[in-house]
């Protein structure tokens, strides 16, 4: 699992790549961890080839973080097999899911 | 099941308040106290504003009680169906048998305007 | 042009309330998916590609529509949180909704539409902005007009709020009745005349236009069909049975000599749509309570079993052995030897001997709830039978036995079982 | 059938959600299966891998020899894949996690529930055994 962050318009962009299982989890959770919990943060989804629910845990728990800390989170270009698992478990109802990064990050 | 007489328009008119529901369970009930009721009256109301369920036994006995009324030249009329009561009515065609009335006061109406004819 | 279809689910309660339809949009209007007359309309509009964003499940949608193959467009699932606007939906899909014209459906509306109009060329002269809103959902488009000129007829189109069952009634026959101007199912023989695949319609029934039937529809002796009536797929009318200016949705049976009118069936639920009042019909044939088997006798049939199944272990012990070191004794092994490792368990009592082979057990939705209880088991009644082996009729068999079990039958059933050829 | 014995280790999430998904997509492809395959071998990739992190989380971390048993097993019309640990039991049918509060786990044996048609859950030997069933046509 490759994890990219880089600063853009002020926000932060995670861009995931690889495969988010139980055995990548810890090194994204660790990830997630040292990010600033105000800043609005936006998480590219583009190249994840495959989440289960410990990486969908992880994503959640960071959401959660961010909601204390008042930061925004929002996630960006979910392809099908990501946003099946976010449909089985309803997890879209929590996530601002955006279809462009671009628009995600905003002007 | 309570049972009345009305004599307000001059007429013994017989009104028995059914109750919540009439299934298998209590239509027998019903079937025996009938006979007991038109012995005191032919001219009969069924107040139904209490019946909320009704299936096909409870149906069958409220029939046979018509025709027991229309052997003694009686009648036997329905007063305040509920929808679901008067939606099994339509269904069977059982609704073309009865007069039915939105509430008792119009049935015992109707029976005294019937007797006057 | 690009079309965005925003469902909220706050929005559709009400029709999952009323219908049992896997999604509010799968509802049927005319025997059609509700949804499929937005995408007809969308479509007829000039759409090319269609994004359907709801705040709730898209599964069963997108199991109905795919990826809008069979309408030769582009069908995309996207989701939303319920709170979001219609500026922070179009933010969302911007990559979908951006550099073109986008026409959005949002809530519960029907569009009245005429399949021969030119929308076309009305929606592209069309400024930005809303065309309609009818509280229960709007109509609007976003993006510059793609030509100037003035359009030079407006064509036919009006939109009903659907806000009740009784508006959903109205608009069903409403739609019935201007037949020709949409895009219906069935055979269309004759104008006001829908009929499906495999209808049965027995002698001396009757069928009065405007009608439409679905598939696997039995209309039996003596019924009338119609006027004005609209009846699902699954449906069987029993003999001498009227239904008029009526909708049966799917699976829906309507018993003897009854007489549905201005309702709406579905399984064996009936509402009138005037007050909205609903009525279970548990018709003798089908509804009515299966007698239990009492404790006693399950007792004395788990007796049966496992005495049965005890001896079975015993005589096969050897056979059974013999044929597990040969193995060249394997090609011509028979049912029993094959299934012996599964006496055990009916000793144990977590099988039985003889019962149901469970062919059906993943179809957990069946409303049966004695064949989903009963125990699994070594023989199926249909191979104690030496009933023919298509699954159909061995379910059919299995089910009849589920329902008629007692200890009696049982041991009859475990000696044919036991005497049957392929058995040994 | 096919078997594999795989030891209960993270890494190993990904070899057993990759068996299991190229299975799938073999057994689709030579079986006649008319809908969309990508999905249905996506099913078995997604629910092996929830069940084998089961498998691994809920074991002894201080056995280094804990295994865990796959095998896939392909009838006419339908395909099963068993996932075997031997794990204390699990409780089979946990409670649909409540996803407003914000879980961070516990979807596992959910979302394996949503995408079959057919899950048995057995306890036999001092272990689980998770058999995860798809049936087509």
């Amino acid at each position: 699992m490759n994890i990219v962050e880089t600063a853009r318009n002020g926000a932060t962009v995670i861009s995931l790549e690889g495969i988010l299982n139980a055995a990548a989890a810890p090194q994204l959770k660790a990830h997630l961890e040292n990010s600033d919990p105000a800043s609005p943060t936006v998480i590219d989804l583009t190249n994840v080839e495959f989440i289960d629910s410990s990486g969908l845990g992880a994503l959640v728990g960071f959401l959660r973080k961010k909601k204390t800390g008042s930061g925004s989170l929002k996630l960006a270009n979910l392809n099908n097999r990501v946003k099946r698992v976010f449909e089985i478990t309803q997890a879209y109802s929590l996530f601002d899911v955006y279809d462009d990064l671009e628009a995600a990050i905003g002007k | 099941m309570e049972f009345r007489i009305d004599t307000s328009t001059g007429m013994n008119i017989g009104i028995a308040v059914l109750p919540g529901r009439i299934d298998a369970a209590n239509s027998p009930l019903l079937q025996q106290a009938f006979p007991e009721w038109l012995k005191k009256t032919s001219n009969l109301v069924f107040d139904c504003r209490q019946l909320d369920l009704l299936d096909s036994s409870g149906l069958g006995v409220i029939v046979s009680c018509l025709r027991k009324t229309i052997e003694r030249q009686g009648d036997l009329k329905l007063a305040a169906l509920s929808n679901r009561v008067a939606i099994l009515f339509e269904l069977t065609k059982a609704k073309r048998l009865f007069s039915i009335h939105p509430d008792t006061g119009a049935a015992i109406r109707a029976f005294s305007s019937e007797n006057k004819e | 042009m690009k079309s965005l279809f925003i469902v909220r689910k706050s929005e559709h309660a009400w029709i999952c309330r009323q219908f049992s339809a896997e999604h509010p949009l799968l509802v049927t209007l005319c025997n059609k998916p509700f949804i499929e007359f937005l995408l007809d309309f969308a479509i007829l509009a000039g759409a090319d590609a269609i994004r359907i964003v709801s705040d709730g499940q898209t599964a069963p949608i997108e199991a109905y529509c795919g990826n809008g193959s069979r309408w030769g467009i582009d069908i995309s699932y996207a989701h939303m949180r319920p709170e979001d606007d219609r500026e922070r939906i179009m933010e969302k899909n911007s990559r979908f909704c951006s550099e073109d014209r986008v026409l959005i459906i949002e809530g519960v509306l029907f569009i009245e539409h005429d399949k021969h109009a030119d929308y076309r060329s009305w929606l592209s002269a069309l400024p930005e902005g809303g065309i309609v809103d009818i509280g229960s959902g709007s109509l609007s488009i976003s993006g510059e007009p793609t030509k100037d000129m003035a359009v030079p007829f407006r064509p036919l189109i009006s939109i009903p709020a659907i806000e009740c069952v009784n508006d959903y009634f109205s608009l069903s026959a409403a739609t019935l009745g201007a037949g020709t101007r949409y895009i219906l199912p069935g055979y269309c023989n004759e104008p006001d005349c829908f009929i499906g695949r495999n209808v049965v319609i027995q002698k001396g029934a009757e069928i009065r236009k405007p009608v439409m039937i679905g598939n696997n529809v039995q209309i039996m002796t003596g019924a009338v069909i119609g006027p004005a009536t609209i009846i699902g797929s699954n449906v069987i009318v029993d003999r001498e049975s009227t239904v008029k200016g009526s909708i049966l949705l799917d699976n829906t049976f309507i018993g003897e000599q009854l007489e549905v009118d201005r309702k709406i069936g579905e399984g064996n639920r009936l509402t009138d749509p005037a007050s909205g009042a609903t009525l279970m019909m548990e018709d003798p044939h089908l509804m009515s309570a299966i007698h239990q088997p009492a404790d006693a006798s399950g007792l004395l049939r788990q007796l049966v079993h496992s005495l049965a199944a005890t001896a079975l272990v015993l005589l096969l012990a050897l056979p059974w052995l013999a044929l597990r070191m040969l193995p060249a004794g394997r090609s011509n092994r028979n049912i029993i030897i094959e299934r012996y490792p599964l006496l055990f368990r009916v000793i144990r009592g977590s099988m039985r001997l003889i019962g149901s082979r469970g062919k059906d057990r993943k179809n957990s939705e069946t409303p049966d709830m004695h064949i989903r209880q009963a125990k699994p088991s070594v023989f199926g009644y249909a191979e104690a039978e030496q009933w023919p082996e298509t699954d159909s009729d061995a379910l059919i068999v299995d089910h009849y036995y589920t329902r008629h079990a007692s200890p009696l039958k049982d041991i009859g059933l475990a000696i044919k079982a036991l005497i049957n050829p392929k058995t040994f | 059938m096919l078997t594999a014995t795989l030891r209960a280790e993270l890494a190993n999430i990904r070899i057993a959600a990759n068996l299991a998904r190229s299975s799938a997509e073999v057994f689709a492809n030579t079986h006649g299966f008319t809908g969309n395959i990508a999905e249905f071998a996506h099913a078995f990739e997604l629910s092996v891998s929830e069940a084998f992190t089961n498998a691994v989380r809920y074991g002894d971390p201080s056995n280094a020899d804990a295994v865990v048993h796959i095998s896939i097993e392909s009838g006419p019309g339908s395909i099963t894949i068993t996932v075997k640990d031997n794990n204390p039991p699990f409780d089979p049918a946990p409670p649909t996690p409540e996803i407003q509060g914000y879980p961070e786990g516990g979807f596992g044996l959910f979302i394996i529930g949503k995408l079959m048609d057919e899950v048995k859950c057995e306890h036999e030997g001092g272990g689980n055994t998770l058999a995860m069933t798809k049936h087509i046509g």
